[in-house]
């Protein structure tokens, strides 16, 4: 057994409750141990990616109570990928944070530390009432790093983030019970096993516990029209708490593909495939209402929102062909646009906290500092998140459209990720333009000195390193997608992820 | 029995679901509580029920129920209790932010936007 | 004998809930059914002890001590609010 | 490698003027003209190698799963384009380098400049059609940038973004396209796909993959209908006029229809569309240049033109058509890029570049005159200069080829256009630099400096050259790049001046004369056009977008309109819908379980629970009332748990009940009292409905499933509680062992909770709404005492007992109902109740805890507890039960849950007291109350109180 | 000897009934609050603890032992109830007795309730 | 902040710190025997533990701890209480059930005190709602009345005399 995989959420746990205990008055003192904390954990996610390259699925029993009685940890790779991905980001962006978002507020990176753990912990638990656990710790610490910084129109998006949320919970609890009700078990790779035996009658009770999850996930994945808590809530959230939320979109990605492969999937019998003529549909439908919204974005934190709702439409369409390369190519895609709604948060945020009357609004406003890069940042943005070339986003969205040729949607997938790129291209031009060219209002006095917490090296540098990392994941593309082909291929054989945790070799090792 | 505690889970989800439609805060939070007291009876139903076999290990008793439900609603209802907790003061907050407990924002005008109107800020008045 | 008296005890109990539900809904005043609500943790108090009789079991008494314990701080709450406002200044 | 660094080169070159941007004008230029110069000679080193009919290829792999590759090929037809627009590149870095002023950031400006340079080579050296691609949209990225380069101006901003939708759009067509054309072919390397024709042209995808391709090539190409963006891509500054809406990336869909030329030429489909698109492109476009005022709206409408006429010739599928098309690229490119060099100029020195405002320029700058007259010249087609050459060939090929079957209607075309393409032609020569010398000129104008003047001159002698020696010049050259084109096939033909008295002379013959005569009779056609209808392709266009983003934006804030009611109608309804039509679907058998009979009991409990519920609805907007009517519900459920075999529940719901109400309560002091009733009658019997239905849906479901039998996991833990977690109370143990790791979440949840209420309000302070709190009036009457004597007594008594009992309660949790997280509760409420009676002052000085350090402390010794197995080689939250003998007391046992539970206490009283003492603060703040020293207000025992001191 | 348990507990457990009924039936009978509070704080009170009792002997029947711990539970309650009914009564006054023409007037200063207390002003500025 | 009171309840009399209740202590024991529902030697180590720990830590909630002169007279209040009790159920109940609300004669009467202390007081009035018909409503500013309220009480003050000669006569014994 893997000693290490518990880590991955322990580490944030218990630095989290450190840091209010001993950095609670200490900002300094907090920020190097946040930052400690998460240059750890991404050296562990780092460790993970090696070992679950070369490995078959680990699996790590809480308690040493054996699957499915106690609760289970699974590391395979995409999991590890997930976490990759998470402390990757999360690290970028606390770097961004602690060029003094941070300390507009209370407790930022307790709760920071806190939402990190329920990310990894729902990437990594191989039971779904734990996962529920998770969702409702990084759920929790969501909100509160939502209205970090209070004021009128964060804690008015706040409160519907949080009762749309609730609202999602209460479905998880019904869903969960649902399941549990007729197939008794809670852990993932044994409900894999129990659905394709379960009696034909109870079929019913499970197919609608299990597409009830579906909406749950589906919430968290801002799937159209479960989406409608994201807009808001991304708009107003604090830029670099929006930047990490990127991620939170994916915990909802992550748990379709992993359930739906898992325990719906080709060996589900009567239930197989269960997810798919739901999820692809509602999957374009997302990626156009998303499109649509970066072109008709009156700010640009509804652009970077929108287009973070279309990016899930995009990355939903792969997941919801349920194949293997269409996975592969999904996983790509994610990662890419994870950092790329990261980056365009932080973006949007150094741009707005610059035009300090006109803030985000689209509109033409007077010069401000630095223009020059951050036009350069967005631009390079604006391609990636528009799926332009050369950047990552042309290829995941070439590798989707790939994968989707033996799809019986394949006219509508096509026609509808390549049109909304259009109303993409055509939004950020105009945002683009209408920020950085159109000039009103004072515009040769060099803009005042102004109390911005973005202001300083710390930010730019680090917005660029998020840049960096989309640059290199494009040009490493090639054995990047080897290894995602490898994830997929691993997904789409549950017998892996099952023998791990309910083999021989996996009780009490 | 089982019709009665399936009509009651119903019943709580009904007022649940229609506080939850209304339009204050308020209101919300109660149709938030009601929904998450129907979510953990329909959870705990899902063991199945049973009268006077609590599981409790014994040498006396004959019969228990399935402990697994009630584990889960017990930590149902801490997390509901979390979070109603943050949705009250965050409502509380927002109420006294805006001067309005209306649940409904400025839509997408939340967003900072030249469009969203900015209320004078109000004094409400005592009853004394 | 138990049996009917438990019986006898139980009806009562319920018929008292009863009458509890009515006075919350008649009012008229607010305290009236703070009240109410008061009498009916009483009662419930009562229906457990009962129903721990019944059963021969001692596993209900914490709930009913808790019953005891919280049902009065709650009433107590509300007063306050009717009557400052604050209910911790 | 020397492929792929001819590509990278100006992108390397790009770097430096970007990085250099405060060196000055001189450097930048110098750069990029470094870079360029190098890859240029680099170019030309592989010059005699394909002259000699050689295929140059290099490849590396990038997403070889993909089949997206870095390959190169270089032959004929890549070497014609590269060699254009690497070396015209080097005439616009000279050009442009004069032409922009001092104030103009130079360095973006050529970083711009290389970016695209370097974007078009890779097109046309890419041997991958996915790359190719790449490099497609990045011209549309670059010339984007180009264009909007005087960001100052309104227009250009406009017109860059309309040349970004119209190309990006195109790629995105072909992006489709290439995919079609890809599967078709098994691969996406071009050296394979040119070997496909017959199966690409026989398989069913061909005509949509061709439509693709092809809109990805007109829009960049302007054709039309896609022609508009070009004129209105004028804004940018000459020298990019000049390189690319002339030479270069507008060549590129021209170049691409070459290139897939083999491939997707010679159907009837591709003569149609190809050829009838450029030839309406051809005569529109020369139509429309006639009557343009603006010299570089004139010369783009030209180009236009000229870009239809290509196309047509490819469009026409013979070989020697697309042999005359290549000839004429090249001639295009010269004598355009030279007359756009010109006009600059004019703009430059003359400040305008409105033909009506100038002429007789001749008599002031007479080499520039000279230079845009001779290219002007080679653009109308006279004689002796290149332009004539290939339009020549041109006329022949249209006059022999038969559209739908008539002979005629290409040929009349083609010279209809022609006039038009000669009268605005000598419109150029004849309203700027012939006639008299004007007097109002915006500046004094005379010719450039040399640096300005030499990159056209060097163009205008090639137009003279190649028009006076075409087969020494061009010959090898045309040949090489027609060879590339068709594939191999060897033509018999020669580039010439003279070729007899031939049917295209004839049609030169007409357009030539013609053409003279519409120029002098300008004024009376300028009239006959201004009285016609002008469809502006520019409005449409905006129309289009504007409708776009009008549709989008009422969509988005129409759908979005922050009426969380409606997000909420949505979501319900949409899982509502889902459950039920899945539940419908789905096979399902009636539960056969034997029910549990219904006591008279329940039956009250039901008739409690059902009459709360409604007297909720009904009474929810007093909401004092409608929180007692809510504890009142949470009473019946937890007698519920108690009748149903769930004491634990029942303990659990009862504690949380009552910090509940006094969370309730404390936030309720500054809310409204009462919830206005808004919704329209409409509205509340939607919301009914929604409610009813979810109240049927999740009520029918639990009827589904408690009606029938199921295997669980429930025997292990039975089993398993007393002998492995050391227990009897299962479900405690399941909390703290068997699912430790859900309660270690659960108890971090709470944590959160605590701590993100205490940063709400201590934001709250210092906030907007901190200061409004200030000016805050409570809306009801406040009682005069504070603190009521006989609470704070009773409390006092009480304090120690529930103390007692919180302990009792944990300790014995493992074995019976009970445990920390109740326990937590029961020491909290006690707590709380100290501050409800005696006041926060007196009492908060009494409890000196930091709410905070038992929150973390609590976490801490949980996770401690789970690591202690780990540090004895087990996993996380493995526990152990220590068997102690001790004298008297006899054997105990504990349990290292118990250390786990302990941290769940410990959690439990932080949070709860952290938020509510927090929340407490709230009030005190807004009625301006001191905290209070004494903890009652009436004791006739205190010394001062009797004295009635202050 | 059991026999005669049986019968004692059977009788407390009805009188416990009994007043649990009056007490209830009390609260809807009596025209007003003042008076409705008599019921409940004394029937209501007192027929919990006659069923308390009834549970103490009825355990002892049982187990040998008395089940002491129900005592616990009518400590709890005889402490509680006067404060209940004390707070209900406060509450009530606060908003629906008129002090000047319904109540008698205590001395010099009024009742509590209404009036502050002489010595008030012993509060402190800042935060415990 | 409250240093005055530290100093009052805890310094000046330093036996109290580490003992501060002994009745308390003791009656805590006994409760939690009542809790555990049985005796063995470890539940009374813990009790005996438990008795001596919580009043430490809750000590400085009882700044002036009640002094009982006589828990004799305690002890046999708590038994005339308790009859009380039961018998002004019975007419209480009487009242509700078989007479008109109109006949009852309610009706304020104020009590003046005699006691002094908080903890007498409070026990007067909790001992007045828990007797016949009457309900200790509130107290007066100055802490020198008692408001009641009768439910039936045809001469206010011959009630106000039973109370004052029945209950705070004896609790003025037993604590002041
Ligand atoms: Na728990
Ligand atoms: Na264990």
């Amino acid at each position: 057994m893997n000693q290490w995989i518990v880590f991955a959420i322990l580490l944030p746990a218990v630095m989290a409750p450190v840091l209010v205990l001993a950095a609670r008055h200490d900002i300094v003192l907090a920020r190097v141990l946040s930052v400690a904390a998460c240059a750890a954990q991404l050296a562990l996610a780092l460790g993970f990616f090696v070992s679950a390259s070369s490995e078959p699925p680990q699996m790590y029993a809480l308690g040493d109570w054996p699957a499915p009685f106690g609760i289970v940890l699974v590391l395979d790779r995409l999991s590890a990928l997930m976490l990759l991905l998470s402390g990757a980001l999360s690290l970028l962006v606390l770097l961004y944070a602690i060029g003094g978002w941070d300390a507009r507020g209370r407790h930022f990176h307790a709760l920071w530390q806190f939402q990190v753990m329920g990310i990894n912990g729902a990437f990594l638990t191989g039971d779904f009432f734990n996962l529920f656990v998770f969702f409702e710790i990084l759920l929790i610490a969501s909100y509160g790093l939502m209205v970090h910084g209070g004021g009128r129109d964060r804690v008015g998006a706040g409160v519907q983030y949080v009762v749309v949320n609730l609202l999602g919970s209460t479905l998880f609890l019904i869903a969960v019970g649902l399941i549990y009700s007729v197939a008794g078990t809670l852990n993932m790779a044994d409900l894999a096993l129990k659905v394709p035996e379960l009696a034909q009658g109870d079929r019913a009770i499970l197919n609608t516990g299990a597409l009830l999850l579906l909406m749950v996930f589906g919430v968290k994945a801002a799937l159209v029209p479960l989406h409608f808590w994201l807009p808001g809530t991304y708009a107003n959230a604090p830029a670099p708490v929006a930047a990490l939320f990127a991620i939170m979109t994916k915990v909802g990605a992550y748990s379709i593909i992993r359930l739906y492969v898992l325990a719906f999937g080709a060996e589900a019998g009567a239930s197989a495939w269960l997810a798919a003529p739901w999820l692809l549909p509602a999957a374009l439908v997302t990626l156009v209402l998303g499109m649509a919204g970066v072109l008709g974005a009156r700010s640009l934190g509804q652009l970077a929102a929108f287009s973070v709702i279309g990016s899930m439409g995009t990355l939903l369409i792969a997941v919801g062909l349920f194949s293997e390369q269409a996975l592969g190519a999904g996983l790509y895609y994610l990662v890419h646009s994870t950092l790329a709604a990261a980056a365009l948060f932080l973006v949007a945020d150094l741009v707005s906290a610059r035009r300090i009357v006109h803030g985000g609004q689209l509109d033409a406003g007077p010069a401000f500092a630095d223009s020059g890069l951050l036009s350069a940042y967005f631009f390079v943005l604006a391609i990636a998140v528009c799926g332009m070339p050369p950047l990552s986003g042309f290829i995941g969205k070439l590798l989707i459209l790939d994968s989707a040729r033996s799809s019986a949607l394949v006219a509508w997938i096509w026609s509808l990720v390549l049109g909304t790129s259009l109303l993409c291209i055509v939004g950020f031009a105009r945002a683009g333009s209408t920020l950085f060219w159109r000039r009103h209002g004072v515009g040769d006095l060099p803009p005042p000195e102004q109390d911005v917490s973005s202001s300083g090296v710390l930010p730019m540098v680090s917005t660029g390193a998020i840049l960096f990392a989309l640059v290199m994941f494009t040009v490493f593309a090639g054995p990047a997608t080897v290894w995602l082909d490898d994830t997929a291929a691993q997904v789409f054989q549950p017998g892996q992820y099952i023998d791990a945790v309910l083999g021989a070799g996996g009780i009490n090792e | 029995m089982e019709f009665l505690l399936a009509s009651a889970i119903g019943g709580l989800t009904t007022a649940g679901v229609y506080l939850l439609l209304r339009a204050r805060t308020f209101s919300v939070v109660l149709g938030l509580a009601l929904l998450s007291y129907a979510t953990n009876v329909f959870l705990f139903a899902m063991g199945r029920l049973v009268t006077n076999a609590p599981p409790v290990i014994s040498t006396l008793a004959t019969d228990y129920t399935d402990p697994l439900p009630q584990a889960l609603v017990l930590t149902a209802i801490v997390i509901s209790f979390g979070m109603t907790a943050v949705v009250v003061v965050m409502a509380l907050r927002s109420y006294l932010e805006s001067d309005s407990d209306h649940i409904d924002g400025n839509g997408l005008a939340q967003a900072g936007e030249p469009g969203s109107v900015v209320l004078p800020v109000e004094v409400s008045e005592g009853g004394r | 004998m138990i049996d009917h008296a438990l019986d006898f005890g139980l009806a009562a109990v319920s018929l008292a809930l009863l009458l509890n539900l009515w006075s919350l809904f008649r009012g008229p005043t607010t305290m009236d059914r703070v009240l109410a609500v008061d009498t009916m943790v009483i009662n419930v108090i009562a229906l457990i002890v009962l129903f721990g009789i019944r059963e021969g079991s001692m596993l209900y008494f914490e709930a009913a001590l808790l019953f005891a314990m919280f049902g009065f701080v709650s009433t107590v709450a509300y007063c306050r609010f009717v009557l400052r406002g604050n209910i911790i200044e | 490698m020397s492929l792929l660094l001819i590509v990278l080169l100006p992108f390397i070159g790009a770097l430096f003027p970007a990085l250099m941007i405060r060196v000055g004008r001189n450097a930048s230029a110098a750069a990029a003209f470094f870079a360029t110069s190098l890859a240029f000679v680099l170019l030309m080193s592989h010059a005699p190698a394909l002259f000699r009919g050689e295929v140059l290829q290099a490849g590396w792999e990038w997403l070889p799963g993909l089949g997206l590759n870095v390959n190169f090929l270089l032959d004929g037809l890549g070497f014609f384009f590269a060699a254009l627009i690497l070396g015209i590149g080097l005439l616009i870095i000279v050009y442009a380098r004069y032409y922009l002023s001092k104030d103009d950031p130079v360095g973006v400006f050529y970083t711009y400049l290389l970016l695209f340079q370097g974007a078009m080579v890779g097109i046309v050296v890419s041997d991958n059609v996915l790359l190719l691609l790449i490099f497609w949209e990045l011209t549309s990225l670059s010339s984007f940038l180009l264009i909007g380069y005087w960001k100052h101006l309104p227009e250009g901003r406009q017109g860059a973004r309309m040349a970004l939708a119209v190309t990006g759009a195109g790629g995105l067509a072909m992006i489709a396209g290439m995919l079609l054309i890809g599967d078709i072919a098994g691969s996406y390397d071009l050296s394979v796909i040119l070997q496909r024709a017959e199966s690409i042209q026989a398989s069913p995808q061909y005509l949509p993959a061709l439509v693709l391709i092809l809109i990805g090539c007109f829009t960049k190409s302007a054709q039309f209908p896609f022609h508009f963006w070009l004129p209105h891509a004028m804004a940018a500054p000459t020298p990019v006029s000049a390189y690319l809406h002339s030479a270069t990336m507008v060549k590129a869909g021209l170049f691409l229809m070459a290139r897939m030329w083999p491939v997707l030429s010679g159907t009837e489909a591709w003569f149609y569309i190809v050829a009838t698109t450029g030839l309406v492109t051809m005569t529109i476009g020369a139509f429309i240049a006639l009557f343009k005022d603006d010299l570089k709206g004139l010369l783009a409408y030209s180009t236009v033109s000229h870009l239809g006429l290509v196309t047509m010739l490819f469009g026409f599928g013979t070989p020697m058509a697309a042999t005359a098309a290549v000839f004429h690229v090249l001639n295009h490119a010269t004598f355009k890029a030279a007359l756009f060099m010109s006009a600059g100029i004019v703009d430059h020195e003359a400040g305008t570049r409105d033909v009506r405002r100038l002429g007789g320029l001749m008599h002031l700058m007479p080499v520039t005159a000279t230079l845009a007259m001779v290219a002007g010249a080679s653009m109308a087609g006279l004689p002796l200069l290149n332009g004539f050459l290939s339009k020549e060939m041109m006329l022949h090929e249209a006059a022999s080829t038969a559209w739908l079957g008539q002979g005629w209607v290409l040929g009349t075309a083609a010279t209809i256009a022609a006039c038009f393409s000669v009268a605005y032609s000598f419109r150029f020569i004849a309203h700027v630099f012939m006639g008299p010398i004007r007097k109002d000129y915006p500046h004094h104008p005379h010719d450039p400096p040399l640096g300005m003047w030499i990159p056209p001159a060097v163009l205008v002698v090639l137009v003279v050259l190649i028009g006076l020696f075409p087969d020494t010049l061009a010959g090898p050259l045309v040949a090489m790049v027609a060879r590339a084109v068709t594939g191999g096939q060897v033509l018999d033909y020669h580039l010439a001046q003279w070729h007899g008295f031939t049917p295209a002379l004839g049609m030169s013959v007409v357009a030539i004369v013609v053409g003279t005569l519409l120029i002098r009779s300008y004024p009376r056609v300028r009239a006959l056009w201004t009285a016609g209808p002008h469809p502006e392709a520019k409005r449409i266009f905006d129309g289009l977008i504007t409708g776009a983003v009008d549709i989008a934006q009422r969509l988005t804030h129409g759908v979005h309109n922050g009426s969380m009611q409606r997000y909420l109608a949505v979501m319900l309804s949409a899982m509502l819908l889902l459950g039920y039509f899945v539940f419908a679907s789905s096979p399902n058998a009636p539960g056969t379980r034997a029910l549990m009979p219904a006591s008279a009991v329940a039956v009250v409990g039901w008739v409690l629970l059902m009459g709360a519920c409604l007297a909720l609805v009904l009474m929810h907007q007093q909401r004092l009332l409608a929180l007692v009517v809510v504890g009142v519900i949470g009473l019946i459920v937890s007698i519920g748990f108690v009748y149903l075999s769930a004491p634990d529940l029942a303990l659990t719901q009862i504690s949380v009940e009552v910090v509940t109400v006094i969370l309730m309560l404390l936030a309720l002091n500054f809310l409204p009292k009462r919830s206005p009733r808004e919704s329209s009658t409409v509205r509340r019997l939607r919301d009914a409905g929604l409610a009813i239905a979810a109240g049927l849906g999740v009520g029918g479901a639990a009827w589904a499933v408690m009606t029938r039998d199921a295997e669980t996991l429930s025997g292990y833990y039975l089993e398993q509680s007393v002998a492995g977690g050391g227990g009897s109370n299962v479900v405690n143990v399941i909390l703290v062992d068997f699912r430790g790791f859900d309660t270690f979440g659960e108890i971090i949840v709470l944590g959160i909770a605590a701590l993100t209420i205490f940063a709400l309000l201590d934001g709250l302070m210092v906030s907007a709404a901190g200061r409004r709190l200030q000016s805050w009036r409570p809306d009801q009457a406040r009682a005069a005492d504070r603190h009521p004597m006989m609470l704070a007594v009773a409390t006092r008594a009480m304090l120690p007992l529930a103390l007692m009992v919180g302990i009792y309660i944990f300790l014995r949790g493992h074995n019976v109902p009970g445990g920390g997280f109740i326990a937590g509760l029961v020491v909290a409420v006690a707590l709380i109740v100290q501050y409800m009676a005696s006041g926060f002052g007196w009492a908060a000085h009494r409890m000196k805890v930091d709410y905070h350090a038992l929150i973390g402390a609590g976490v801490l010794v949980a996770a401690a507890t789970g690591l202690g197995a780990l540090v004895a080689g087990f996993p996380f939250l493995t526990s152990t039960v220590w068997h102690l003998d001790l004298p008297l007391l006899g054997e105990l046992h504990i349990a290292s849950a118990m250390f786990f539970d302990t941290g769940v206490f410990l959690v439990v009283v932080g949070a709860t007291m952290l938020a509510l003492a927090n929340l407490s603060r709230l009030g005190r703040h807004a009625e301006h109350l001191l905290v209070n020293r004494e903890p009652m207000d009436v004791d006739p025992s205190r010394p001062s109180f009797a004295a009635g001191e202050h | 000897m059991n026999a005669l348990l049986e019968v004692l507990v059977s009788a407390l457990i009805v009188i416990g009934g009994v007043f649990l009924l009056v007490g209830s039936w009390g609260m809807l009978r009596l025209p007003e609050l003042m008076s409705r509070l008599h019921a409940p704080t004394k029937a209501t009170t007192l027929g919990v603890g006659s069923v308390l009792l009834g549970s103490i002997i009825w355990f002892a029947r049982v187990d040998g032992v008395p089940s002491i711990h129900e005592l616990l539970i009518t400590l709890f309650l005889f402490l509680s109830a006067p404060i209940t009914a004390h707070f209900l009564a406060k509450a009530y006054m606060h908003v629906h007795v008129d002090a000047e023409t319904r109540l008698p007037r205590p001395g010099e200063h009024g009742w509590s309730t209404y009036d502050a207390a002489p010595g008030k002003g012993d509060e402190q500025v800042g935060e415990g | 902040m409250n240093d005055m009171h530290d100093a009052e309840g805890l310094q000046a009399d330093p036996p109290r710190r580490w003992f501060p209740h002994p009745v308390l202590s003791a009656l805590l024991v006994i409760v939690w025997l009542m809790l555990q529902n049985g005796f063995s030697l470890a539940h009374l180590v813990l009790g005996i533990f438990l008795g001596w720990g919580i009043p430490c830590l809750t000590a400085s909630f009882w700044p002036s701890r009640p002094h009982v002169r006589s828990y004799r007279k305690a002890l046999s209040y708590a038994l005339l209480v308790i009859g009380d009790i039961i018998v002004a159920n019975v007419v209480v109940a009487r009242l509700i059930l078989f007479s008109r609300p109109a006949d009852l004669h309610t009706c304020w009467v104020s009590v003046p005190l005699d006691l002094h202390t908080p903890e007498a007081i409070t026990l007067f009035a909790g001992t007045i709602t828990m007797t016949p018909g009457t309900v200790s409503a509130d107290l007066s500013a100055d802490g020198r009345s008692l408001l009641v309220h009768c439910l039936n009480a045809p001469d206010p003050a011959q009630a106000v005399t039973d109370m004052k000669t029945r209950y705070e006569a004896r609790i003025k014994e037993i604590f002041e």
